[in-house]
């Protein structure tokens, strides 16, 4: 049993050092302020590090603290869960984390928010490790949305941006559409398991499935299981950015760089991979989901590394690209092969926070330009920069021994052994090309900044410089992960053993024997470390480096024509598939008008005007007129009515008997 | 003569509803001079507050019976008595009012600038009568308080108000009173078929046959509709809320709304269950209608006030849905809700206050670019629009969520048209439409760059402005992260009322009638 | 002899005079006047028929009561009506109408 | 020979009515002698004359019926109460007149027609005969025609009088014509023996009854202003001089509705299903005309007649109920609306400006901000009479439409409750023009101690009663000892 009172420092480090930033940050000196966070941040790294160790010699933790809501048999407590998964999740995220807090001290040095930026990065820590240590589906939903949040806020870091702002609410937004989907899902738990124990629910999934349980809506019918994985699987689509919310990520890219790196790279919008691998109890049931699963997956996998292929700004190329990895790991957990996943979770977060700093580095370098266009030849100017960044596009690239190949042939090969019809042949299509495309892009955007020919401007040419020890020191570090990660997962903790019980995992993943690809990968037969040599992703990728240096390294204005030969394509992904004018046209503009014309029509003019003014007022004003008219100020008339009122009265009397 | 339940010696609840007024005489007959009328107040609502904290303190959350009771004859005439007491439902909302009401006075301090000393009776005696309406146990001593709120409350409106204040009180003033008159209808009907008495025990244990129920059920629904707002009733309060000063706005949003889910809570439940269960199926739309219709109303407005009014008539929306789904979560969801919003709304209204206080514009588009010049206030304000968002965290979420998964899981108990889980999936929705009108007004007031040379201009939140903002923002994180003090006090009484709202009368209403039939024989 | 009916007869004709008249009359106030005094010598012809055929003593005093009472109102109505007319300078019953509405 | 033994009429229960007579006389000659800056002496003595006339009557209220003049004259409790009440109104009537009145021509006159004209009401309520009672009604109808015509030189004033005089001579022609067929039927005039002669009266004297039940009803209605006989009411009240106007709108309207009753109750038991029908029909529509033209009018005393109109629909629930609930209610309700319309017409005769009397509602406009203390007794009045709780209008209604569900007239009760409602609105829009309008003419109002007086008193009695109304509907109940 592990130390609560450890664990609970974990993430009570980074909270306390965001709270004591953010609420006295105006009085605190910049470095104060750094020193604070990043401390508090590295001590957790360390410690969840310690864990880590604990947790290969087979400690884990279960436990609750406190109760949050109660109402009887509704019960939320607040607790944590340490096993394998959740572990290694924690070290990725404080890792990274901590890396990023060095690197901004450097990056954001004399911006007027900076301790604001280290509170907010802090608190993200803290958030990300509530979500990944949480016990029960509330725990995971307060850190999901306090990522949300802290992610909000920055990307709209600096607010005088018209575009940042914009960008900050669409993200939170569509990112609410995701938790919608997750909220229902987690009610559906509930009211199928009486609990939001991820124990209690998951021990009872088996026996919900042998019940057959099924929702009905307007005649259409799904078992209450596939109900709440696709729901689920909704939330995760929004926090990951997969098809059709992916749109909100690659404009997260308006917060800074670190951020990028951080968030909405290597920690937060895997969180959506983490969830769905965390209730592979409850997916593993349901053929429906998983095949959802990898559909969006692969989609997304192969649509945004189509756009990545043309982006010109270079944050934006990782962007997608990043979408795209994503989209790798939910098909590989759609094919069950969640410790593929993970895996590839855990790689992907060094390589491409390493990516991301170093393309910040470089953005750093060239005063803010973030466009490709204007970079090149940075090579001789930046070397540690260049030598980092190379390591990340190999590791992308998928090129062994990288981090990234073994991560990401492992989960092309379950793929390719999973049997899945349709979806599975689709899906095994699109992570194959798009392990070409990976590579093309990458590199193009490699060569474009640091080959090629040097386009940048002449007023920024004296600035450009390498950047301090504070960011390259960094750089290097996240470089060993992406170095390094890949090799030790596979040998050193075994993660990609298919028995996942046997392997690194243990029960903290569950997979049917059904349908478990490693295992019929094993079945296979055991290959030697030559293997990779006779697959097809490792030729797609040196391919793909292949064009890549053809285009933008030799014949540099092949790219153009090339565009100018396929227009029509060209300007189709060049503006991302118009998903976002697809959404202005299609739900933005709707809802406005509705909106209004509930105001103008349904409020003001029925309700108000209508029935109120028109109707009950009009009523009574068009009485009090008769009334008045009535009262002609003749003696006469007053007379007759008297007398009218007595004949009336009589008549009715005498005719009533 | 029954046993009075009092655990304080003293009658406590008279206190807290007539301290105020206290108040408001002694600073009416012997205070002079603003700022000594300022203090005064202050001292009094701070004194009430105190005292009702013992209600919270000495408050037995074991029982569902009613506590600190106090009973003396009024009119002998009518039985109509004055009869007190307050249980796990109503206690709260006394706190509540006590608290706004301190919040409203600091609020008001130097923005009334204006017959501050009528302001200030005006504020005390509304205290009074709210308070009196969550306190009444009799039927005739809640309409009193409920129908006499609107006097001080229309001045409120009427003298501090906007522009076109006058329209806005007026029919504000008549919408709810030709509300409520039905309401005394349907207390007169029943004082005569339970036997004279308006004693609000007896008449939730008196068995109303289905056609009574029904007809009585009609006439509260108005008068509570009214004040929910529920759609389509609800066009009074944009206007109201708009037009009226900051803290009259605070006080509106904060308990007069709340005044009608607590009736339905109070009088609808209990009383007519077999019409509640009846009625569902019109509850339940009219509340996704002001969640899901309201919310797109609320997008768009340009004026804050209006856009907050119009987010509030949403909230209020779960707050009916909750009440009408009659299991233990949604019921304590909603009464949660009604809290929280209490403090969100309330609290959001004040952020509206504090921006007009420097430009004395409500429009939208006259800001841009305040987080330049006021940091604190954009911290502040972010807090309440996320928790207006229900984000995690904050009170509003556990309202939000219990209110869901009750509904959720409401089907266990009757069968609707359409599954209550479809209910709940619709009412849901609000996650991402809340989010679009709060997110979208807070980007577009206060983010974004300084160009307006009068937003240059604004100073910051002053520490008195702090101040009032402190107590909301302790209570909205306290509730969001530790609610279990207040769901406590209500898991009890809650029970009871699910327990009288589930069970049907009519078995007892067929038995009375039996009897009654064979009684006439008898005597024949 | 004549029946109880012929008298009553008479009177209602009386009656039904005096108010056809105060309202058909668009002339002079005077006439109104007169009007009403038909009335209340109608109700006497009622009284005396009733009482003379019930044996009844009582109605007989009753139209003392009435015509002294009548006598008195006149007095009064004509008082007011010169007020009147020494403010409007006229006594057309079509000009009593500066108070409407 | 045998002396003739004289046996003296027992006179005891009129000592008040002789009084108020004596007195009235003494006040006409005595104020010839006095001095013209002395006149407003005479007024002082009306008031004193109300008040030890009140004394009178409440030291020999009676527990049971008292009958006088060989039961030409009735006193028991109802018209005991009754009394106390138009004492109360004639008494504040006249002290709203002491300032008006003192620079108008001929005081002693004014002050002697206003006891007359009580005298005269004191007489119909407790009157148990129809003989009595239409000396009490010509008596009380001769002075107000009279006083409302008092300012002789306003083309209005006189206007009014006329009109009022006509109609009302035309009511007491239909009421005298009513009398005749009831007398015709049963031989009698007096109450008792024409309810018994009515109650087995066969179906041949069925036509002459109607007819006279419906015209005598008229006859009354008329002077209760109940629709459609109200016709008078909102021009007499704009033109007669505001005391008068005052004077006319509670103490001859407590005077009418309680011979009403009495009527109702005595004659006309046998007949109680029509009698309702018809005043359910006439209270809808006595209810819609006042509550909705008064929305309609600028000057607030046009504006209070037509809600004194409003307020006799409502008290006809009471009648309509027509049981001791219903009743009491009338009483309650007329006892509570005379303190609040007396302190609504003390406020609107206390504002002058160098001779001009405001009665426009924009003469109201600001006037919190100029005279807090009225503005506040204003607001308290007015809200009063929207029938808004804490203040006593509410039980006022409250008590009548609690007697009307009670007897099972739910739908009346509903239609009166939603007039109520659209009544409320021309009271709060005159609480707008003070509250919430800016000044636009300045009043400078009269300092006399005794109108600020009554405005205190009349504004404390109205909160008073709405917070503690308990002995006020327990009295009133008790009033009813005498009749049912």
């Amino acid at each position: 049993m592990l130390n609560s009172t450890e664990l609970l420092a974990i993430p009570a480090l980074p909270l306390i050092a965001s709270l004591v930033v953010g609420l006295f940050g105006w009085a605190l000196k910049e470095k104060l302020s750094h020193t604070i966070t990043s401390a508090s941040v590295i001590l957790s790294a360390l410690l969840s590090a310690h864990v880590f160790t604990q947790v290969l010699g087979g400690a884990s933790f279960y436990g609750n603290f406190w109760t949050w809501m109660l109402s009887d048999t509704f019960v939320v407590p607040v607790g944590m869960m340490i096993d394998q998964l959740t572990v290694i999740m924690m070290l990725t995220v404080t890792v990274v984390s901590s890396c990023v807090h060095i690197y901004t001290i450097g990056y954001m040095h004399g911006d007027p928010g900076y301790s604001r930026f280290f509170s907010y990065i802090s608190g993200f820590t803290f958030s990300m490790l509530v979500l990944v240590m949480g016990n029960n589906f509330f725990t995971l939903f307060f850190g999901w949305e306090a990522v949300g949040l802290v992610s909000y806020l920055l990307i709209g870091f600096w607010f005088k941006r018209e575009s940042a702002n914009f960008a900050a609410m669409k993200a939170f937004i569509v990112n609410r559409v995701g938790d919608f989907g997750f909220l229902v899902g987690v009610l559906a738990i509930w009211y199928y398991f009486g609990s939001f124990d991820y124990r209690d629910v998951f021990a009872q999934v088996p026996a919900l499935v042998a019940q057959g349980d099924s929702l009905h809506f307007l005649g259409w019918e799904m078992s209450a299981i596939t109900f709440i994985c696709l729901s689920l699987f909704v939330g995760a689509m929004g926090k990951s950015g997969q098809v059709p919310l992916h749109v909100w990520l690659p404009d997260s890219m308006e917060g800074p760089t670190p951020i990028s790196a951080l968030i909405h790279a290597a920690t937060m919008v895997t969180a959506g991979v983490f969830m769905v691998a965390r209730c592979s109890p409850m997916f593993e049931y349901s053929e429906t989901a998983l095949a959802a699963v990898v559909f969006v997956g692969a989609v997304t996998a192969w649509m945004c590394a189509t756009i990545g292929l043309v982006q010109t700004d270079i944050k934006r190329v990782i962007a997608y690209s990043t979408c795209s990895q994503l989209g790798y790991m939910f098909v590989a957990c759609g094919v069950s092969a969640y410790s593929a996943a993970i895996f590839h979770l855990m790689t992907h977060a060094y390589f491409k926070a390493l990516l991301f700093l170093a393309a910040g580095s470089v953005i750093h370098a060239v005063m803010a330009e973030q466009d490709l266009r204007k970079m090149g030849q940075l090579r001789k100017a930046m070397p540690v920069t260049y030598i980092t960044m190379l390591i990340a596009a190999l590791a992308l690239s998928g090129v062994p021994p990288f981090a990234g190949f073994w991560s990401k042939d492992l989960i092309i090969e379950a793929v390719g052994a999973r049997e899945m019809g349709l979806v599975g042949d689709f899906a095994y299509f699109a992570v194959l090309s798009a392990v070409f495309m990976t590579a093309f892009y990458t590199f193009r955007m490699f060569f474009l900044t640091f080959h090629n020919s040097d386009r940048v401007a002449a007023k920024t040419k004296p600035h450009v410089h390498e950047s301090p020890k504070v960011i390259t020191i960094p750089l290097m570090i996240l470089a060993v992960g992406a170095l390094l990660t890949g090799a030790w997962g596979v040998m050193g903790l075994d993660i990609a053993n298919p028995e996942i019980a046997n392997g690194y995992f243990g029960s903290s993943l569950f997979v049917l024997d059904a349908h478990n690809p490693l295992m019929t990968l094993a079945e296979e037969g055991e290959h030697g470390w030559y293997h990779f040599v006779f697959t097809a992703p490792f030729w797609l990728a040196i391919s793909g480096i292949g064009l890549a240096y053809a285009m933008y390294f030799r014949e540099t204005d092949m790219p153009a024509k090339l565009a100018a030969a396929s227009k029509p394509v060209y300007t189709f992904i060049l503006n991302k598939w118009y998903w976002d004018e697809l959404y202005a046209k299609t739900v933005m503009y709707p809802a406005q008008g509705l909106g209004r014309w509930l105001w103008q029509k349904g409020d003001l003019a029925m309700i108000d005007k209508g029935l109120i003014h028109g109707g009950i007022v009009g009523g009574v004003l068009a009485g009090m007129n008769r009334m008045r008219a009535m009262q002609t100020g003749y003696v006469y008339h007053y007379a007759f009515a008297m007398i009218i009122g007595v004949f009336a009265t009589l008549t009715y009397l005498v005719l009533k008997g | 003569m029954m046993e009075l339940n009092n655990v304080l010696g003293f009658p406590i609840l008279t206190w807290s509803i007539f301290l105020p007024t206290l108040g408001a005489i002694i600073i009416w007959l012997f205070v002079r001079g603003e700022s000594a009328v300022r203090w005064t107040a202050l001292a009094v609502s701070v004194l009430t507050f105190l005292l009702t904290l013992l209600l919270w303190i000495y408050f037995d959350n074991g029982t569902a019976h009613m506590q600190f009771e106090e009973f003396h004859p009024w009119i002998t005439a009518f039985n109509v008595n004055y009869r007190l007491g307050v249980d796990g439902i109503s206690m709260p909302f006394i706190l509540l009012t006590s608290l706004l009401t301190v919040v409203c006075i600091v609020s008001a301090w130097d923005c009334i600038k204006t017959r501050v000393k009528e302001y200030m009776l005006a504020f005390l005696i509304l205290e009074t009568t709210l308070i009196g309406v969550f306190a009444a146990l009799d039927g005739i001593l809640f309409y009193f308080f409920w129908e006499a709120m609107l006097i001080p409350m229309f001045l409120i409106i009427g003298v501090w108000g906007g522009k076109n204040r006058v329209y806005a009180t007026i029919k504000f003033f008549l919408y709810t009173l030709g509300g409520s008159v039905l309401m005394l209808v349907a207390l007169l009907a029943m004082y005569f078929k339970a036997g004279h008495t308006f004693d609000l025990q007896a008449l939730m244990a008196y068995p109303f046959n289905f056609e009574w129920q029904f007809w009585i059920w009609i006439g509260f629904f108005i008068a509570f509709a009214v004040k929910v707002p529920m759609w389509p009733l609800h066009t009074w309060l944009p206007d109201a809320h708009t037009e009226a000063p900051t803290a009259g706005s605070v006080i509106l949003a904060g308990i007069l709304l709340k005044m009608g889910a607590y009736g339905f809570l109070r009088f609808s439940l209990p009383i007519c269950p077999d019409a509640s269960q009846y009625f569902v199926p019109l509850m339940v739309v009219l509340s996704l209608i002001a969640v899901v219709y309201i919310s797109l109303v609320a997008m768009m407005q340009s004026d804050m006030k209006r856009l907050i009014a119009y987010s509030s008539i949403a909230h209020m929306g779960f707050v009916t849905l909750g009440t009408f789904m009659f299991t233990q979560q949604a019921l304590e969801g909603a009464i949660f809700g009604m809290i929280s919003h209490g403090f969100v709304a309330a609290a959001l209204f004040l952020c509206v206050g504090v921006l007009y206080d420097r430009m004395h514009t409500r429009e939208i588009g006259a800001y841009g670019g305040v987080v330049n010049v006021m940091p604190k206030f954009a911290a502040v304000m972010m807090l309440f629009c996320m928790a207006n968002v229900a984000l995690p965290g904050a009170s509003a979420f556990i309202a939000e969520i219990m209110v869901l998964a009750g509904t959720f899981s409401a089907d266990q108990l009757y069968e609707m048209v359409i599954s209550s889980k479809w209910v709940a999936v619709a009412a849901a929705t609000s996650v991402v439409l809340s989010a679009c009108y709060t997110l979208w007004m807070y980007k577009r007031v206060v983010f974004g760059d300084l160009v307006k040379p009068e937003v240059k201009a604004m100073p910051d939140m002053s520490w008195r402005e702090l101040g009032f903002f402190a107590p909301l923002m302790v209570l909205v994180l306290w509730l969001g992260l530790y609610p279990m003090p207040v769901l406590n006090v209500i898991h009890v009484s809650v029970a009871n009322l699910v327990e009288q709202a589930t069970s049907t009368k009519l078995h007892a209403a067929h038995a009375l009638a039996q009897a009654e039939m064979l009684q006439q024989t008898v005597l024949r | 002899m004549v029946p109880l009916s012929a008298y009553l007869a008479v009177a209602a004709c009386l009656f039904s005079i005096g108010i056809v008249g105060l309202f058909l009359n668009r002339k002079n106030v005077l006439i109104i006047l007169m009007c009403i005094e038909l009335i209340l010598l109608s109700v006497n012809i009622n009284l005396a028929a009733f009482s003379h055929f019930l044996q009844d003593i009582s109605g007989q005093i009753f139209i003392f009561f009435v015509l002294t009472v009548a006598a008195s109102e006149v007095a009064v109505g004509l008082a007011i009506l010169v007020a009147y007319y020494r403010n409007r300078r006229s006594i057309n019953v079509d000009d009593i109408n500066t108070l409407q509405g | 020979m045998n002396p003739v033994n004289i046996n003296m009429p027992v006179i005891a229960p009129l000592i008040p009515e002789m009084f108020v007579a004596v007195m009235a006389m003494v006040i006409l000659i005595g104020d010839l002698f006095l001095a013209k800056e002395h006149k407003v002496w005479s007024g002082y003595l009306a008031i004193l004359t109300c008040v030890v006339a009140g004394f009178l009557t409440f030291s020999m209220s009676p527990s049971h019926a008292v009958t006088a003049f060989y039961g030409l004259f009735v006193l028991d409790p109802f018209a005991s109460y009754a009394k106390l009440l138009i004492y109360a109104g004639t008494a504040l009537a006249i002290i709203l007149s002491l300032d008006y009145i003192k620079d108008e021509f001929g005081v002693g006159e004014y002050y002697s027609l206003m006891l007359f004209g009580m005298l005269g009401m004191m007489i119909i309520v407790s009157s148990p005969n129809f003989v009595t009672m239409y000396l009490g009604l010509e008596l009380m109808a001769l002075c107000t025609y009279v006083l409302v015509g008092f300012q002789r030189d306003v083309l209005r004033s006189s206007e009014a009088a006329l009109k009022y005089f006509i109609l009302g001579s035309l009511a007491t022609g239909i009421l005298l014509y009513g009398i005749s067929f009831l007398y015709g039927v049963t031989g009698s005039f007096d109450f008792a023996s024409v309810g018994a002669g009515i109650a087995h009266s066969g179906s041949s004297g069925r036509l002459a009854v109607l007819l006279g039940m419906v015209l005598v009803i008229a006859g009354l209605a008329f002077k209760v202003s109940i629709a459609p006989f109200h016709m008078w009411t909102p021009d007499a009240y704009e033109g007669a001089p505001t005391p008068v106007t005052a004077y006319m709108s509670v103490a001859p309207k407590v005077a009418g509705l309680v011979i009403l009753i009495r009527v109702l109750v005595d004659v006309m038991p046998s007949l109680h299903v029509e009698y309702v029908t018809i005043f359910t029909w006439l209270a809808v529509l006595t209810m819609a005309v006042g509550n909705l033209a008064a929305i309609a009018q600028r000057n607030i005393k046009r504006m209070l007649a037509y809600s004194t109109i409003g307020h006799v629909g409502f008290v006809m629930l009471g009648i309509i109920a027509g049981n001791a609930d219903g009743y009491a209610g009338v009483l309650v309700y007329m006892t509570i609306y005379l303190f609040m319309n007396m302190g609504a017409f003390a406020v609107i005769v206390l504002m002058r400006r160098d001779g001009i009397q405001g009665e426009l509602l924009d003469d109201f406009a600001g006037l919190s901000k100029v005279h807090p203390g009225y503005a506040l007794a204003m607001g308290l009045y007015l809200f009063s009479l929207a029938g808004i709780p804490f203040l006593g209008g509410f039980w006022g209604k409250y008590v009548v439409f609690m007697a009307a569900i009670e007897t099972g007239h739910l739908y009346l009760a509903i239609t009166a409750l939603l007039f109520s409602v659209v009544g409320a609105f021309y009271y709060i829009r005159v609480v707008k023009y003070i509250y919430f309008d800016d000044t636009r003419v300045e009043f400078n109002f009269v300092e006399n101690r005794l109108m600020q007086a009554t405005v205190a008193v009349t504004a404390i009695a109205v909160v008073g009663l709405g917070l503690y109304p308990g002995p006020l509907i327990n009295i009133c109940k008790a009033a009813l000892g005498g009749i049912i």
